[in-house]
């Protein structure tokens, strides 16, 4: 019998395994970060780095919900240069890191990018569509925003890059082409849904900050939507994400389009196993399917 | 079919059955609440006045009633010691890993409000036939948080430790709690209090062979494994702690005792 | 003790309570429609009717996924001539009737409108936003078209018209405001999230139709999340519809400000008691917090 | 945590496990599933072959193994008595009210493909230790379902009906079962075949004051009682259904045996 491949090439990186950590998830220091490789992923995502460190939202910044969890942690980060360190301490054990970055305005997004770049990243991972800040959540839903900002930062990187998109528009066709013409070479898909929690007992919002993101599995059926039609409409890679928890919805991730899978919320659900779990899973559908390689799957649902 | 809304993580309201000072600034809120009831020592909840903000707490009691133990120091915990019985909290949890038992004859040690996890510990460990003995300490006499309550379950086993000498020992905990391991034949160290307190405690176990087991406070959001804002080395407070044994403590040797993450993730000094 | 009454008023519809049944459930006859009634609904609520009879798509129609259901009936319906002699057999029963209706085109949507208006429903609810019809699908995320379709609908009837949003649009406000401004008496906030359901063994898409609308506990942190921007957006009253299952969710809709509320997919989960299980339980919120009146609680949590 | 995607209402893959071919375009699926294991007799599942349209389909084996019984009429079930073993299709259910034991000595009545539900229906009276007498009907002998499994479980308590005559009593079922109910003393009727022959045996069994069960078939879309496709009367045959007693049927008389829906939900006369 031929051997099963887990490993997969995703715009340019060589990857032992198609799942990674989901953006904000364990990623503010390098030691939680290569925790995360060593459980198993075959990259690792940072938290989302701007400009400065900001403290991010008060508590309660998570709600659980039927099915899924809201966030609105409003984008803490120690800021790019304090992050330079933990980059450095990742990167001397030979770990595919993506960097996640934020701007407030085109010049900063186009800053941090460089700063990371430099920093030797293996890619960059641009976050367009965080709903929770002002002046960086509208971004996600205007096109011409998105490829300004793509084009001003694939100028100044070497990187592969990819944007990441939010679920919050009428047509995420149109802003996965906007990432495209901007020069992006793939894109992730999706971010949080915005949503709000309520308690009927304290008769308020349980977010500090009101509004937040939902994800985990009552997100996934939009995400895998989103991932469907962005295949559909681009050339460049996916990386789907979006209430990925079992191997099973690895698989319907893959078939719908994504290259690459991030796993978050499912990290509370399952714990940090989950990545093992996953490639065992996927490993086994591959074997029991007839299939050799990841890639193999990749869009397969379109063809029926 | 709400499978998650009932989970341990979900936020639910509780109201406040009554309030018991225990020194100044120090209350105990007491609350009934079903999945607290299961809870093991050394594990914690957040805790949401509404209006205010959200922070951990150890639970203090567990049982038939549960219980956090909150020393107002800043706007949330102030706002919890001002709360009376009938008032409303949210909470959520209980999070993170307890206390392991371990050996027949262990060693606590608790400083200031440290003893939150201490005092269910020590109940959970006579109900299991263990003899420990614990070291309460404090600043002075009248800080000593939950005095009677301790006495009438240890006896000549409760130890007493006051940086003013105001009652028992004269001196910090940990030196006291060196002097009984020389004296004794303890076969574990459990502490709970201010982190200098416990890394002298965890070199103490160290050179002696005695396993030991600390709980550590960092800062924290989510609660639930998934921010990172919690981070010590590659473990999660809330998550892969509160409870950290020898095991873990030895790998975070350079942040155990000294250095924390600040609310944006920048390692900076503790200072207690 | 003060009585607590569970009557309400909205767009000057005198109901004995605040629970519909969602449009598209069991409203394709008056037989069904009357039971939904007799069940304890305060209003009943028209399968969306069209000029012509439609077949629908073919099944599979629906899909469970975590925490919800995807559908993609394709609006089947009798077409509204037809359709006329279900009403005339629900109002001999006089049972309060909302009429949700869509065209393909602008004219229609006046035509059917206005004989549904002529054949005395007791109000019309405007369905620019199921995501399933090409050529009407699209009208939920214009406001330009939104407002459009409701003056000339407005123009020609004398029934109260509330408009029902599509949660997937970038700002939900934009659109409501713009049905407003087009005379829309009332907002029915929201219908169903475009989603996508795969079958990893048969690797291929569940619904005929591909992608479809997802309802249920999954839809409700997001459809809260609308009646809850709509109602600081807009001065008419919200009707709220996304999830709700229990009284506690009804509470919830409440306090975020809808003045009455729609329930679909619970019917599935909880059976026809549904409505009784949540009027009755909201009477007990009432009570239990000193209120006397539903009306009380409408968009109480933005005040904290 | 799965919740959801473990409900009956589910969709989940099966494979054929082996196909018999009962008569000439008629014949039984076999597959296992744990749901369809705990089924009532009466109720259907939606049968899902990739590639085609989803539609309902009776139980006709309930226990260790599951089966339905498909007739080819039209394109779907074309396709799946074309299937074979080690195919794949994709099921939900069960779903609707199936049939609740009443009597003693019940009078059974199947035609054609009506026999699906009525196969484990005997099985079940059989095990709870009542004695049922079955009238097995169809056009002609070569299309009498599951007769040699129905004469080895009831002997002389199977009567045979043929159109043609071919085997049995020469006529339609309906009306050899009057003549049985005038002749046995039967405490209650059930039928499943169409919908005419139901009707008749409706106003057969009222009239004897006996009482009577009848599964019905509309036209089916979600199968989950929420789009009303289904109706009839205030009914949806998918959740209150499909097996109608006596009391449900006498508040749809006119559209029993006369009208169904189409798939647009325009009131159409029945023909069979
Ligand atoms: C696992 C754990 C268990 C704890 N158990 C207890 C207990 O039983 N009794 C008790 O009185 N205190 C306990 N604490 C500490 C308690 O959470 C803080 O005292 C409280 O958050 C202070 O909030 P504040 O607004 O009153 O003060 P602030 O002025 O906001 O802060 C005072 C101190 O509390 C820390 N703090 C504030 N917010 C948080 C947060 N979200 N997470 C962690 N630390 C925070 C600050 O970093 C600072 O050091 C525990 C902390 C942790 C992590
Ligand atoms: C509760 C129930 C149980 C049934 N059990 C059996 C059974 O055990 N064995 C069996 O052979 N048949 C059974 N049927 C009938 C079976 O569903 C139809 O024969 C089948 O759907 C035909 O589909 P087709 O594409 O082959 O034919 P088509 O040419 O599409 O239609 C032929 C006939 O089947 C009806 N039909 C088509 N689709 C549906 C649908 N979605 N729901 C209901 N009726 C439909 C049509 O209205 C028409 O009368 C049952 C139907 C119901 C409602
Ligand atoms: C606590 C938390 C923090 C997050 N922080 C970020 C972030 O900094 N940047 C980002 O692009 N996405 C962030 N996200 C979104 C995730 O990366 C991911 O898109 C989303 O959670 C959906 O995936 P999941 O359902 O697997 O969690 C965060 C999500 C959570 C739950
Ligand atoms: C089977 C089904 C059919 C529906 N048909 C319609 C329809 O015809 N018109 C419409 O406006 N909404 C339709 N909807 C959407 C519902 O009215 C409602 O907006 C949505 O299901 C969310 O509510 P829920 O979560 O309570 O189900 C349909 C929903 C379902 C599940
Ligand atoms: S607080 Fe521990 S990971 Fe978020
Ligand atoms: S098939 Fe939809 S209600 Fe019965």
């Amino acid at each position: 019998m031929a051997e099963i491949r887990l490993a997969i090439e995703i715009a340019g990186l060589n990857l032992r395994n198609p799942v990674m950590n989901a953006a904000g998830i364990l990623g503010l220091t390098a030691d939680l970060l290569r925790r995360v490789y060593e459980e198993g992923a075959g990259a690792v995502v940072t938290k989302s780095i701007g400009l400065k460190p900001r403290m991010g939202h008060p508590n309660p910044t998570v709600a659980i919900v039927e099915g899924g969890l809201i966030n609105a942690m409003g984008l803490p980060n120690p800021g790019v240069e304090y992050f330079l360190g933990e980059l450095e301490k990742l990167k001397a054990g030979g770990i595919p890191v993506v960097a996640s970055f934020f701007g407030e305005t085109l010049d900063e997004f186009v800053e941090v990018a460089s700063r990371l770049s430099e920093a030797g990243v293996d890619a960059l991972e641009l976050n367009c569509s965080c709903p929770n800040v002002e002046g960086v959540g509208i971004l996600g839903s205007d096109p011409g925003a998105v490829k300004r900002v793509t084009e001003a930062v694939k100028g100044c990187v070497d990187k592969p890059l990819f944007v990441k998109l939010s679920p919050n528009v009428s047509d995420i066709t149109e802003i996965a082409r906007a990432a495209e013409r901007g020069g992006a070479d793939g894109l992730t898909a999706v971010n949080t849904l915005r949503a709000i929690a309520l308690s009927i007992e304290a008769r308020r919002p349980i977010l500090s900050n009101v509004t937040g993101g939902l994800s985990g599995p009552a997100l996934k059926p939009v995400a895998l939507r989103c991932v469907w039609e962005i295949y559909e409409a681009v050339e460049i890679p996916i990386i789907g994400c979006g209430g990925i928890t079992t191997w099973r919805d690895a698989v319907e991730y893959l078939l719908a389009g994504a290259s690459a899978l991030q796993v978050g919320t499912a990290i509370m659900t399952r714990g940090l196993r989950v990545f093992r779990e996953i490639n065992m899973g996927l490993r086994n559908y591959l074997e029991e399917n007839g299939f050799r390689e990841v890639s193999e799957l990749v869009g397969l649902a379109h063809e029926s | 079919m709400s499978d998650w809304r009932m989970r341990a993580e979900a936020h639910r309201a509780v109201r406040i059955l009554r309030v018991v000072e225990e020194a100044e600034g120090v209350s105990t809120l007491y609350f009934g609440d079903a999945l607290c009831r299961k809870a093991q020592p050394g594990q914690f909840i957040m805790v949401w006045p509404p209006g205010a903000e959200e922070v951990p707490m150890s639970l203090s009691t567990i049982g038939g009633e549960s219980s956090i133990t909150v020393k107002a120091v800043g706007p949330t915990s102030r706002r919890l010691t001002s709360l009376g019985e009938g008032d409303l909290i949210m909470i959520r949890g209980p999070f993170g890993r307890g206390f392991t038992l371990m050996g027949e004859k262990p060693l606590l040690v608790a400083g200031g409000t440290g003893v939150a996890p201490i005092k269910p510990l020590v109940e959970e460990m006579l109900s299991r036939g263990l003899k420990p003995t614990l070291i309460l300490g404090a600043r002075t006499k009248d800080r000593l948080l939950f005095l009677n309550r301790l006495r009438r379950l240890l006896g000549s086993k409760l130890h007493i430790a006051t940086d003013d000498g105001s009652l028992g020992f004269s001196g910090p905990a940990s030196k006291y709690a060196e002097r009984l391991l020389d004296e004794g034949c303890f076969d574990a160290v459990y502490a709970c209090g201010p982190e200098a307190m416990m890394a002298a405690l965890y070199r103490a176990a160290e050179r002696r062979g005695l396993p030991i087991q600390v709980s550590l406070e960092r800062y924290m959001k989510c609660a639930i494994g998934l921010c990172g804002s919690c981070a010590i080395g590659p473990y999660r407070v809330c998550r892969d702690g509160p409870v950290f044994n020898g095991e873990m403590l030895r790998r975070v040797l350079d942040e155990f005792g000294r250095r924390r993450l600040d609310p944006s993730g920048r390692s900076t000094p503790l200072e207690e």
